[in-house]
């Protein structure tokens, strides 16, 4: 039955490898959305099973067979259904599914065989996260884990004759290869001190154990080292560079795997080992800063971006950052119930621009963008519905789940920590509103923008800084695909085909999304507005169902109650429990703090919706403004703190030159190398000279034969 | 005592006389004077009670031997070996090597003089064991030769069949091949 | 009497003589001519050796030695005449064309 | 008493017999009139092995100076392979080089005889004379094509300084009799063993100029100097008759005087054997690296064997001696071989000998080719060939005595060795032959011979226990 | 069932005789076919092949008749040899060389079929060659008398000269030499350890032996253990070959044909590492037990090494090549940890590499059959012209680099699992190589697949023919059914594996961090922590 969940998109991806390339588009679409409706159906069916066990045993496995065996290291292909992952894979599936149907839609400009292609990968990585989040122990996890980063590889370089995108791809690949490189460290630690690498194994041992209260005890390094394979996945500092190249691939890829799913990764797999990680008290507070900085430098960065799926990028990797927040400060709950909600309204945003980008015929620079409104309605509206839910405007997804972040965290006494979250959503609701405005409302900028200075300016630092600034990179390969779809008969690439016609073409063909894509962007906006109805606090009358459905899956006593019989729940092992109970505990003066937190974030929000409004919407010289005054700063932001440029010059070149000139040229081939000729020359050499002795001459014959033997009586009468 | 006096003429003879053989350049005088120090050593050999093998000495080697490398010297009307042309062309080619090796050779007279006196320190007189008569009789040398040397002596006609052989297929001449 | 080593060494003397002759010569001939000295300088240690052994056996293998020094001094004449046949020349040192 | 014992000789008896006929045979041939000399001989070598194969085990003497010990016969039947493969061989290359048939057989013939005496001699005189016979008789072999100025000058050197090598074997035999009274090889070795006389200067005089004299006849550095110009110069054939005929019975003469009779000095002669080993198996196959005239890198090749075997001699334990006496005989075929090869391919003008007449044989000649690379790898010691089994054989001795350093040496110069036997390979293989003509076709019995040799290369290297265990045999009689 | 009847069938039979001398036979008749016109290449093509996979099938019956749950030699074939010296024919197979020897029936007739167009001239010869060296390889795997695995461990070396020196690159003969002379340099040593086992042997016993089994028996001085261990590992070494001893190998693959590069890849290397397992390590554990963290350093040097100076290599083959040399670091690594886990991920590397490795290299082969380069910067954009052939690459580079779910990731899992148990610095750093590996592999295929078409004549060209589908097909089945079911290759290797671990530990000097190193008993892991409950310490 589980195994039915990833089974049934693996077999879409057989499908559509083996035979797509012959299929029209409507049935290798077909076949792809279809199968992932079903292991939707599939997943609210054995949710609902889930469900109905009483809460302490809400646990499923079912072991496929035994994958490696080797001495006492055995792992088995066991997929395990709990509340953690039911709420996971309802999301993969679900708005995996939206997105596939969207896709049908976006991607209809394909050929027959690239479009069975684009549907096999996005099948395959649905197969992959769903073993990542299903899998019961951590190599299964690592299956998935590598297997999503491989497809997230494959999507974003699908339009590989694109070189940026074959590198933004390989980027992708490489950077979570060096998160992975730790992850594996982490699981190597964790199986040789506890010989075993099953979750629930893992977790019992762990809640056995006290807290560790020395520094960088085991605990804490092996988290680490899983934390850092995790922002490797989910794009956090110092890791976090492949996500906003990651746009390249086509937008319903960034929706689904950029966005919901893939990235959010990292943050499962802290929630699944939450026992772990809450023992290692060193790391949950790096977690939570490190989450912190991340969301405030990613959201200061979105803030100048002029490419709309960037300026989403970065917001997705400034709202990851509040989730590892939460699970640094140890809302394991608040965290998940975050991911469930910016799943939502994150794709649906990403959906938008997609629509956006589609309608404009490749367009991505916001400044060449607005008063989009009149022609994209029903883009606009939800569009806008996704803003407010990630602004946190009241009564919408994101209000709740981000204030449980925020309450926890001030809960916990990170003030600080705190105080930097709340500045974060302040920036997301200004620059998700600078979106917002300066793509659809005003008047349409067609090419060369009115307000010239912060465009020009973008422009200029396109030649400032080295790697290209993104808008600069959808003018080049808008072009270059453009001479490109002249050059080769069959086309790729809707998003940038025509582009350069498109210019011209604007006001004609102005065309809303098409039905696949709308539905998908209805169903989301209605998502973003009620997911966060199932977490409501009790604060607000609510009682956070989530949170009390997740709570068994950050304790490790009843998972074990599933697995050997009830064992003893351990103190420790309650306490993340306790936290999660502390939202259903009525404790009033936590209840009031919430309220004022609440109040604060809402007026926060608000407060971002309004200076976008006031600068984006009123007085746009405002804007070019500021950025004349604050040059640098303006400058060091656009160009992503050049943090790029920084690993550049500091890791990738040194390396590749070092291995070039140093290992190879000169090691290798002159020294270890050398060494072996040298030899071989050595040997000729001697070779040639005792040649030399061979006169030719009898009597110099004569002399050696008359030296042995001198030699040889000498050596016996003088011994 | 006249002995020792005739041994040490002897020897000094044919000492002188082989170092002149190898001492001048015309290949003349190397044999004559080789055929006197053979002569000499003749002298020796009858002093050691062995008239016979002096014999032998004479006929064999002064009278066979040496006339055949006269004959040769006569054939090829030997040249006066030439004085100076050494191509200088390799190291080991030079004079030098020459030098070497005769350098090489009086280190082994050293050697060899030093190990003998060493070995004989106590100097026992020849004949020490056995007397002359048993030593000089040709009988015995007869009986001895044809018995226990049967064999050697058999091998040496093989070994003259080849040398013949040998010279035969060297020396004659392409045209009756 | 005149001690063994005596005759041991003149013929030790008249070995190195002719051992030297290969190196001072220049001329076949000669060259050969000191070989036959080494083998009559070792005839000479035979022929005292036996006396000092008291057997004949000394002067039996001395004839011996001679039908070889015979034996090598035809096939040794044969190819020096080969040789001059070749190269009008004696002189070792002109046959020098197989080397290295 | 004469008559009882004379059947230790029956094999050189046969031998010999069959050099007169040859001679007679020659003698009676009219001009340009084509006779089965070479027949005469394999008939006469036939015998020899029968005889040598009924004496086995027999052990008897004649007139105690001739044993046909195990050993002694071993070595003989080696030295008829030797011959058969030479006179095979020859049969062509007698009509094609124009050499003189009767002289030719014969003087192969009576060295065969001087070889087998050397090896079943028991007397110091006999070992000389027989060493002489041999040695008289490939001087003119060396130089039996006389229109030939190489072949004169190789004759020349090769004689001059065996002569004068000879000159001190025989001082050393002095000294030996001197010493001992007597110059049977049993006699000394009891004398020496009677008395101790390891401080007497004399005794060792004898051992160092007997070792000349052996070292000489087998080519160990430094005494080797004569060897590349004399392999060089003579004719392909000959060479190899030469450089595995003539090592057999020095190797056999050195084994038995310096392992039976001179036994008790092993702690003064084994030092410097390991020397002259190790410097020869290092010069041999060094500056084989560098030739470039295929006879004279295998006469390289030969003088590095050389020194294989004298490792044998050094470990002078029973793995060692067994070892000796098969690396003969794997050195002998594997060797002949290949300078078979070398002679069937050359012609009376075009000696075929230097490496680039290699180029792309494996286009024109295959089988040739084959034959060629399969012994080479054979003499570089890989399996499954002959070469190998014996290489093993001696380092297995080396490392049982002890001798880890000799083994060492050996098994790397055997690697540089096969680098300049690759080279053959390579130019056989690997290059495109330039302008050269094609060498005659060969044919007939030298390719008969060339079959042989493989298959024994192959027989040995893969199932050497029939041999081995001879071997084994021979050495348990004397030593 | 079926099984139990292939048994009774084959049990009589010589079968371990038959898989090595039955390629033999087949060169050994191919030499008989007159093919001087070269009329009947193709015929002889043929042949080759159907003997390569008959030899292929009996391997495989091999494994059929394989009691995987023993770790004894089975179906042992002995006969006095050369008695004198107690020396046999004595072949017999057990966990470890089992599958590598099934690995080497695979992968031959891969490698025929990859040089099915690429080799027009001497194809008589060529295949010959190609099958000897089946044989000898497979009778490197079998041999349990060191004079017979020696035998075979230098007969390898000449078909693989012949094949890289005849039909190889431009650079050949140099390649081809220095092969064959670096390897003998480090093999002639092992002879001379070989000899000196033997000897000792005889003056323990009296009598010689070359006896791999009789061997482990014996107690040596540990100074001469660590002599002999030296002699042996620098044998092995070269082959594997390890950081220092490498550089033939980019000299050899860079210059042999396709079918050269693969087995060589394939099968070749992995007579090192084998050797180690089943020779070095078990025939002298307290040298080994010294010496180990030297080799695992050297291991590690080579992975890191070897996958810098791959990431640089303008050339495909070139760079390959280097990746092997990183690749097999990871297996020489888990080598060295001397734990289940380790040598189990070693010698499962090894199979694993054989395929994805021996896969690239057809690939690469496939390329430059094509445009008679294998200059990366020659291709670009060919994922546009030959997708089939793209899907096919990216498959087996993913095996290479270690995707779960494909061979290799399992190889390397196990092995760096087994040394991090052993000595976790050494993991640290290997692991590197797994970053690496993911750089410079999908840097290649980047630069060669995607991209625009940057040359006209890459436009044409075609894509996977019919026999270069079936070389492809099977390595690209192999590598994913290697990483989803690795238990049928792991079960019957483990008994054989824990044997050895047992050899080794008695030997292991007591440490304190990897006393679960010590405990085989499988179970399953929940149990394990209900069993030891300080085992968390």
């Amino acid at each position: 039955m589980l195994a039915l969940i990833p089974l049934l998109p693996f077999l879409g991806f057989v499908g559509n490898a083996m035979i797509g390339r012959r299929l029209p588009k409507a049935v290798s679409g077909g076949l792809a959305s279809l199968v992932m409706v079903a292991s939707f159906v599939v997943s609210a069916v054995s949710v609902w099973q889930l469900a109905a066990l009483p809460a302490n045993q809400r646990l499923v496995q079912d072991t496929v067979f035994t994958w490696i065996a080797s001495g006492d290291l055995v792992i088995d292909l066991t997929l395990s259904l709990d509340p953690l992952s039911s709420v996971m894979i309802l999301v993969v599936t679900g708005i995996g599914s939206l997105i596939h149907i969207y896709s049908t839609a976006y991607m209809h400009a394909e050929t027959d065989s690239e479009f069975a292609r684009y549907f096999s990968y996005l099948n395959l990585f649905a197969f992959f996260m769903l073993v990542l989040v299903l899998g019961a122990n951590f190599v299964v996890l690592f299956v998935g884990w590598e297997g999503v980063g491989l497809c997230s590889f494959l999507l974003i370089s699908f339009w590989f004759k694109k070189k940026s995108a074959a590198d933004a791809g390989k980027k992708a690949f490489v950077v979570n290869r060096i998160g992975d490189y730790a992850f594996l460290l982490g699981m190597f630690l964790l199986f040789a001190q506890f010989g075993t690498l099953d979750f629930q194994g893992l977790a019992s041992i762990a809640s056995g154990l006290p807290v560790e209260e020395e520094a960088f005890g085991i605990f804490s390094v092996a988290t680490l080292l899983l934390f850092v394979g995790a922002t490797g996945k989910s794009a956090q500092i110092p890791l976090y560079t492949w996500l906003p190249d990651a746009m390249e691939g086509p937008t319903p890829v960034s929706a689904l795997i950029h966005a919901a799913t893939m990235v959010t990764a990292g943050v499962y797999m802290i929630a699944r080992n939450a026992v772990l990680f809450s023992h290692a008290l060193e790391t949950m507070t790096i977690v939570a800063v490190i989450g912190a900085v991340t969301a405030l430098m990613a959201g200061t960065i979105g803030l100048v971006q002029n490419d709309i799926k960037r300026v989403l990028a970065y917001s997705t990797v400034s709202q990851l950052g509040l989730m590892f927040l939460a699970m640094g400060a140890g809302a394991f709950g608040a965290g998940i119930f975050h991911l469930y909600t910016h799943a939502f309204f994150k794709a649906l945003l990403f959906l938008g621009s997609g629509a956006v980008i589609h309608a404009l015929h490749g367009e991505q620079d916001i400044q060449k963008m607005g008063g989009l409104k009149r022609y994209l309605p029903i883009t606009y509206w939800t569009f806008l519905i996704g803003s407010l839910a990630i602004a946190g405007v009241p009564g919408l997804a994101g209000f709740f789940s981000k204030d449980e972040i925020l309450f926890e965290t001030f809960n916990h006494g990170h003030t600080i920590l705190w105080l930097i979250g709340a500045l974060t959503s302040l920036l997301t609701a200004t620059y998700m509103f600078r979106l917002v405005f300066l793509t659809f409302h005003g008047e349409r900028r067609v090419g060369a923008s009115p307000d010239g200075h912060v465009g020009a300016s973008s422009d200029r630092h396109v030649g400032a800084s080295p790697d290209g600034h993104v808008g600069a990179n959808s003018h080049r390969h808008g072009a270059d695909s453009h001479r490109h779809g002249a050059a080769s008969s069959h086309r790729q690439d809707s998003d940038l085909h025509g582009h350069g016609a498109g210019l011209h073409r604007h006001d004609a063909g102005l065309h809303d999304a098409p039905p696949a894509m709308a539905f998908a962007l209805i169903v989301l906006a209605v998502g973003s507005v009620l997911a966060g109805y199932i977490g409501v606090p009790h604060a607000l009358g609510g009682q956070n169902r989530l949170a009390v459905w997740l709570a068994p899956s950050f304790t490790a006593d009843s998972r074990l109650g599933m697995a050997q019989g009830a064992a003893p729940a351990s103190a420790v092992a309650q306490e993340p429990a306790a936290e999660a109970a502390a939202e259903g505990g009525e404790v009033p003066d936590a209840a009031a703090l919430e309220l004022t937190l609440m109040a604060v974030s809402s007026a926060i929000a608000l407060l971002g919706i309004g200076i976008g409004a006031f600068i984006w919407l009123k007085r746009r010289e405002i804007a070019a403004e500021m950025a004349r005054r604050f040059e640098p700063i303006y400058r060091l932001l656009l160009n992503k703190y050049y943090v790029d440029e920084i690993y550049d010059a500091l890791i990738v070149r040194p390396v590749e030159v070092g291995s070039r000139e140093g290992l190879w040229r000169g090691i290798d081939v002159k020294v270890v190398d050398g060494a072996v000729n040298g030899t071989a020359a050595i040997v000729a050499g001697g070779a040639w000279m005792l040649r030399r002795l061979q006169t030719g001459s009898v009597r110099a014959y004569a002399g050696s034969v008359i030296l042995g033997v001198v030699l040889i009586l000498g050596y016996y009468l003088w011994s | 005592m006249p002995e020792s006096l005739l041994f040490y003429l002897l020897s000094g003879v044919a000492i002188v006389a082989s170092a002149l053989v190898v001492g001048q350049r015309n290949p003349m005088y190397s044999v004559m004077l080789l055929i006197a120090s053979f002569g000499a050593l003749a002298g020796l050999y009858i002093l050691l009670d062995a008239p016979f093998v002096a014999v032998a000495q004479i006929i064999i080697y002064a009278g066979a031997i040496m006339v055949l490398f006269l004959f040769v010297v006569m054939l090829l009307n030997a040249p006066q070996e030439d004085a100076a042309e050494w191509d200088r062309t390799h190291p080991l080619r030079q004079p030098g090597v020459a030098r070497f090796g005769t350098a090489l050779a009086f280190l082994l007279i050293v050697q060899l003089a030093w190990a003998l006196l060493r070995a004989a320190g106590s100097s026992q007189p020849v004949g020490a064991r056995g007397d002359a008569e048993a030593v000089s009789s040709v009988r015995e040398l007869g009986r001895v030769l044809f018995t226990d040397y049967m064999f050697a002596f058999e091998a040496t006609s093989v070994l003259i069949l080849v040398a013949m052989v040998g010279a035969v297929v060297l020396a004659r001449r392409e045209s009756d091949l | 009497m005149i001690p063994l080593s005596h005759y041991l060494i003149v013929s030790a003397i008249l070995f190195s003589i002719g051992t030297a002759g290969v190196f001072m010569r220049r001329n076949l001939i000669t060259i050969l001519l000191s070989i036959e000295i080494m083998l009559n300088a070792v005839n000479l240690s035979f022929v005292a050796f036996g006396r000092y052994q008291g057997n004949v056996d000394g002067q039996i293998i001395t004839f011996f030695v001679m039908t070889v020094a015979a034996a090598e001094a035809a096939v040794g004449l044969a190819i020096i005449i080969a040789l001059y046949r070749h190269r009008e020349s004696l002189n070792p040192e002109a046959f020098t064309s197989l080397k290295w | 008493m004469v008559s009882s014992t004379l059947d230790a000789i029956v094999p050189m008896l046969c031998v010999t017999l069959a050099a007169l006929a040859a001679m007679g045979a020659e003698a009676f041939r009219g001009k340009g009139e084509r006779m089965p000399i070479g027949g005469l001989g394999i008939v006469g070598l036939i015998g020899a092995a029968v005889s040598s194969a009924l004496l086995w085990n027999r052990n008897t003497a004649s007139f105690g100076v001739i044993v046909a010990d195990n050993f002694g016969l071993f070595v003989t039947l080696t030295l008829v392979v030797v011959g058969i493969l030479t006179i095979m061989f020859s049969s062509q290359v007698v009509d094609r080089q124009g050499l003189p048939p009767g002289e030719y057989y014969t003087l192969i013939l009576f060295s065969l005889v001087g070889m087998i005496m050397m090896a079943t001699a028991n007397d110091l005189l006999v070992i000389f004379i027989a060493l002489e016979i041999l040695s008289l008789a490939v001087y003119v072999l060396t130089g039996i094509r006389r229109d030939n100025p190489q072949g004169i000058e190789a004759a020349f050197k090769y004689f001059l300084l065996g002569a004068f090598s000879s000159a001190f074997f025989l001082y050393g035999i002095a000294f030996t009799y001197g010493l001992t009274g007597s110059t049977r090889l049993d006699r000394v070795g009891a004398y020496l063993a009677a008395q101790s006389m390891a401080d007497n200067p004399m005794i060792l005089l004898a051992l160092g100029l007997l070792l000349v004299g052996f070292a000489f006849k087998i080519s160990a550095v430094p005494f080797h100097m004569w060897t590349p110009d004399a392999y060089e110069g003579a004719p392909a054939i000959v060479t190899g008759f030469m450089s595995t005929g003539v090592k057999a019975a020095a190797f056999a003469a050195f084994a038995r005087v310096f392992l039976s009779s001179f036994e008790p000095f092993v702690s003064q002669w084994a030092p410097v054997i390991w020397i002259l080993a190790a410097a020869t198996m290092i010069l041999g196959t060094v500056v084989g690296v560098a030739q470039s005239n295929l006879k004279r890198m295998l006469a390289y090749s030969s003088i590095a064997h050389g020194g294989y075997l004298l490792i044998g001699l050094v470990a002078a334990n029973q793995v060692g001696k067994a070892a000796i006496l098969f690396y003969l005989l794997a050195y002998a075929i594997t060797n002949l071989a290949a300078f078979g090869v070398i002679a069937l391919l050359g012609t009376r003008d075009r000696p075929n000998d230097e490496l680039r007449d290699y180029a792309g044989l494996w286009h024109t000649h295959p089988a040739l080719a084959a034959l060629m690379t399969v012994s080479l790898l054979s003499l570089g010691g890989l399996p499954p060939t002959v070469g190998f089994i014996g290489k093993w054989y001696i380092f297995s001795a080396a490392v049982s005595a002890g001798y880890y350093g000799l083994a060492i040496i050996g098994v790397l110069t055997s690697v540089v060795s096969v680098f300049f036997y690759l080279r053959v390979v390579v130019m056989m293989y690997m290059s495109e032959r330039e302008g050269a003509e094609v060498p005659a076709r060969v044919g007939g019995m030298g390719l008969a011979a060339l079959a042989v040799a493989i298959v024994a290369i192959f027989y040995l290297g893969i199932l050497p226990t029939p041999v081995l265990n001879l071997a084994a045999e021979s050495i348990a009689t004397i030593f | 069932m079926i099984e139990l009847q292939i048994e009774d069938i084959w049990i009589q039979m010589p079968l371990l005789t038959l898989s090595w001398v039955l390629p033999l036979a087949g060169a050994l008749l191919l030499l008989f076919i007159g093919n001087a016109d070269g009329r009947r290449s193709a015929l002889i093509r043929w042949i080759a092949l159907a003997i390569s996979v008959v030899a292929f099938a009996v391997t495989l019956v091999i494994w059929a008749s394989f009691d995987g749950t023993s770790a004894e030699f089975q179906l042992v074939e002995r006969h006095a040899w050369i008695p004198a010296f107690g020396i046999d024919y004595y072949i017999g197979i057990d966990g470890v060389s089992l599958l590598l020897v099934v690995l080497t029936g695979f992968l031959t007739p891969i490698a025929l079929l990859s040089s099915w167009v690429g080799v027009e001239h001497k194809v008589k010869e060529f295949s010959a060659f190609l099958l000897v060296l089946e044989a000898a390889m497979i009778g490197v795997f079998l041999s349990l008398d060191l004079f017979l695995f020696y035998v075979f461990w230098d007969a390898m070396l000449i078909p693989m000269y012949f094949l890289i020196g005849i039909w190889g690159y431009d650079q050949r003969v140099y390649a081809a030499i220095k092969f064959m002379l670096y390897t003998m340099a480090g093999s002639v040593l092992m002879l001379i350890a070989i000899l000196g086992l033997a000897y000792l042997h005889s003056s323990d016993t009296g009598s010689y032996s070359f006896d791999l089994l009789m061997l482990y028996t014996l107690d040596i001085a540990p100074q001469t253990q660590m002599w002999f261990f030296l002699a042996f590992t620098v044998a092995f070494a070269i082959k594997v070959p390890l950081f220092p001893f490498h550089t033939w190998l980019p000299d050899a693959h860079v210059q042999a044909p396709t079918a050269g590069s693969v087995i060589l890849a394939g099968v070749l290397l992995k007579m090192g590492t084998y050797g180690l397992v089943r020779f070095a390590f078990p025939l002298f554990p307290a040298a080994a037990v010294y010496f180990a963290p030297w080799i695992a350093l050297l291991a590690v040097i080579g992975i890191i090494y070897g996958a810098l100076v791959a990431m640089v290599q303008p050339d495909m083959k070139k760079l390959v090549a280097y990746s092997s040399v990183s690749h097999l670091g990871f297996v020489v690594l888990g080598t060295c940890a001397m734990n289940v886990q380790g040598i189990q991920g070693a010698i499962y590397q090894m199979l694993a590499h054989g395929v994805s490795t021996g896969g690239l290299f057809l690939a690469v082969g496939m390329l430059s059959d094509r445009r008679h380069t294998r200059l990366i910067s020659e291709f670009g954009g060919l994922k546009d012209v030959m997708p089939r052939f793209t899907a096919a690459f990216l498959i087996i580079t993913l095996a290479s680099i270690g995707m779960p779910g494909l061979n290799g990731f399992i190889g390397e899992f196990l092995s760096m699992v087994g040394a991090f148990r052993w000595d976790r610095r050494f993991v640290v750093f290997a692991g590197l190589g797994v970053i690496l590996s993911a750089v410079y592999m999908l840097w290649m295929f980047q630069r060669a697949f995607y991209g625009e078409v940057t040359h006209e004549e890459n436009r044409t060209l075609p894509d996977l023919r019919p026999h270069e589908w079936a070389a492809v097909l099977p390595i690209c089945a192999m590598a994913i059914f290697m990483g989803v079911f690795p238990s049928v290759f792991l079960r019957p290797m483990e008994p054989a594996v824990e044997r050895l671990v047992e050899r080794l530990q008695s030997a292991q000097s007591l440490r304190v961090d990897n006393e679960l190193e010590t405990r085989h008993a499988k179970f399953k892991v929940r149990h394990a922590i209900a069993a030891h409950p300080g085992s968390a310490r």
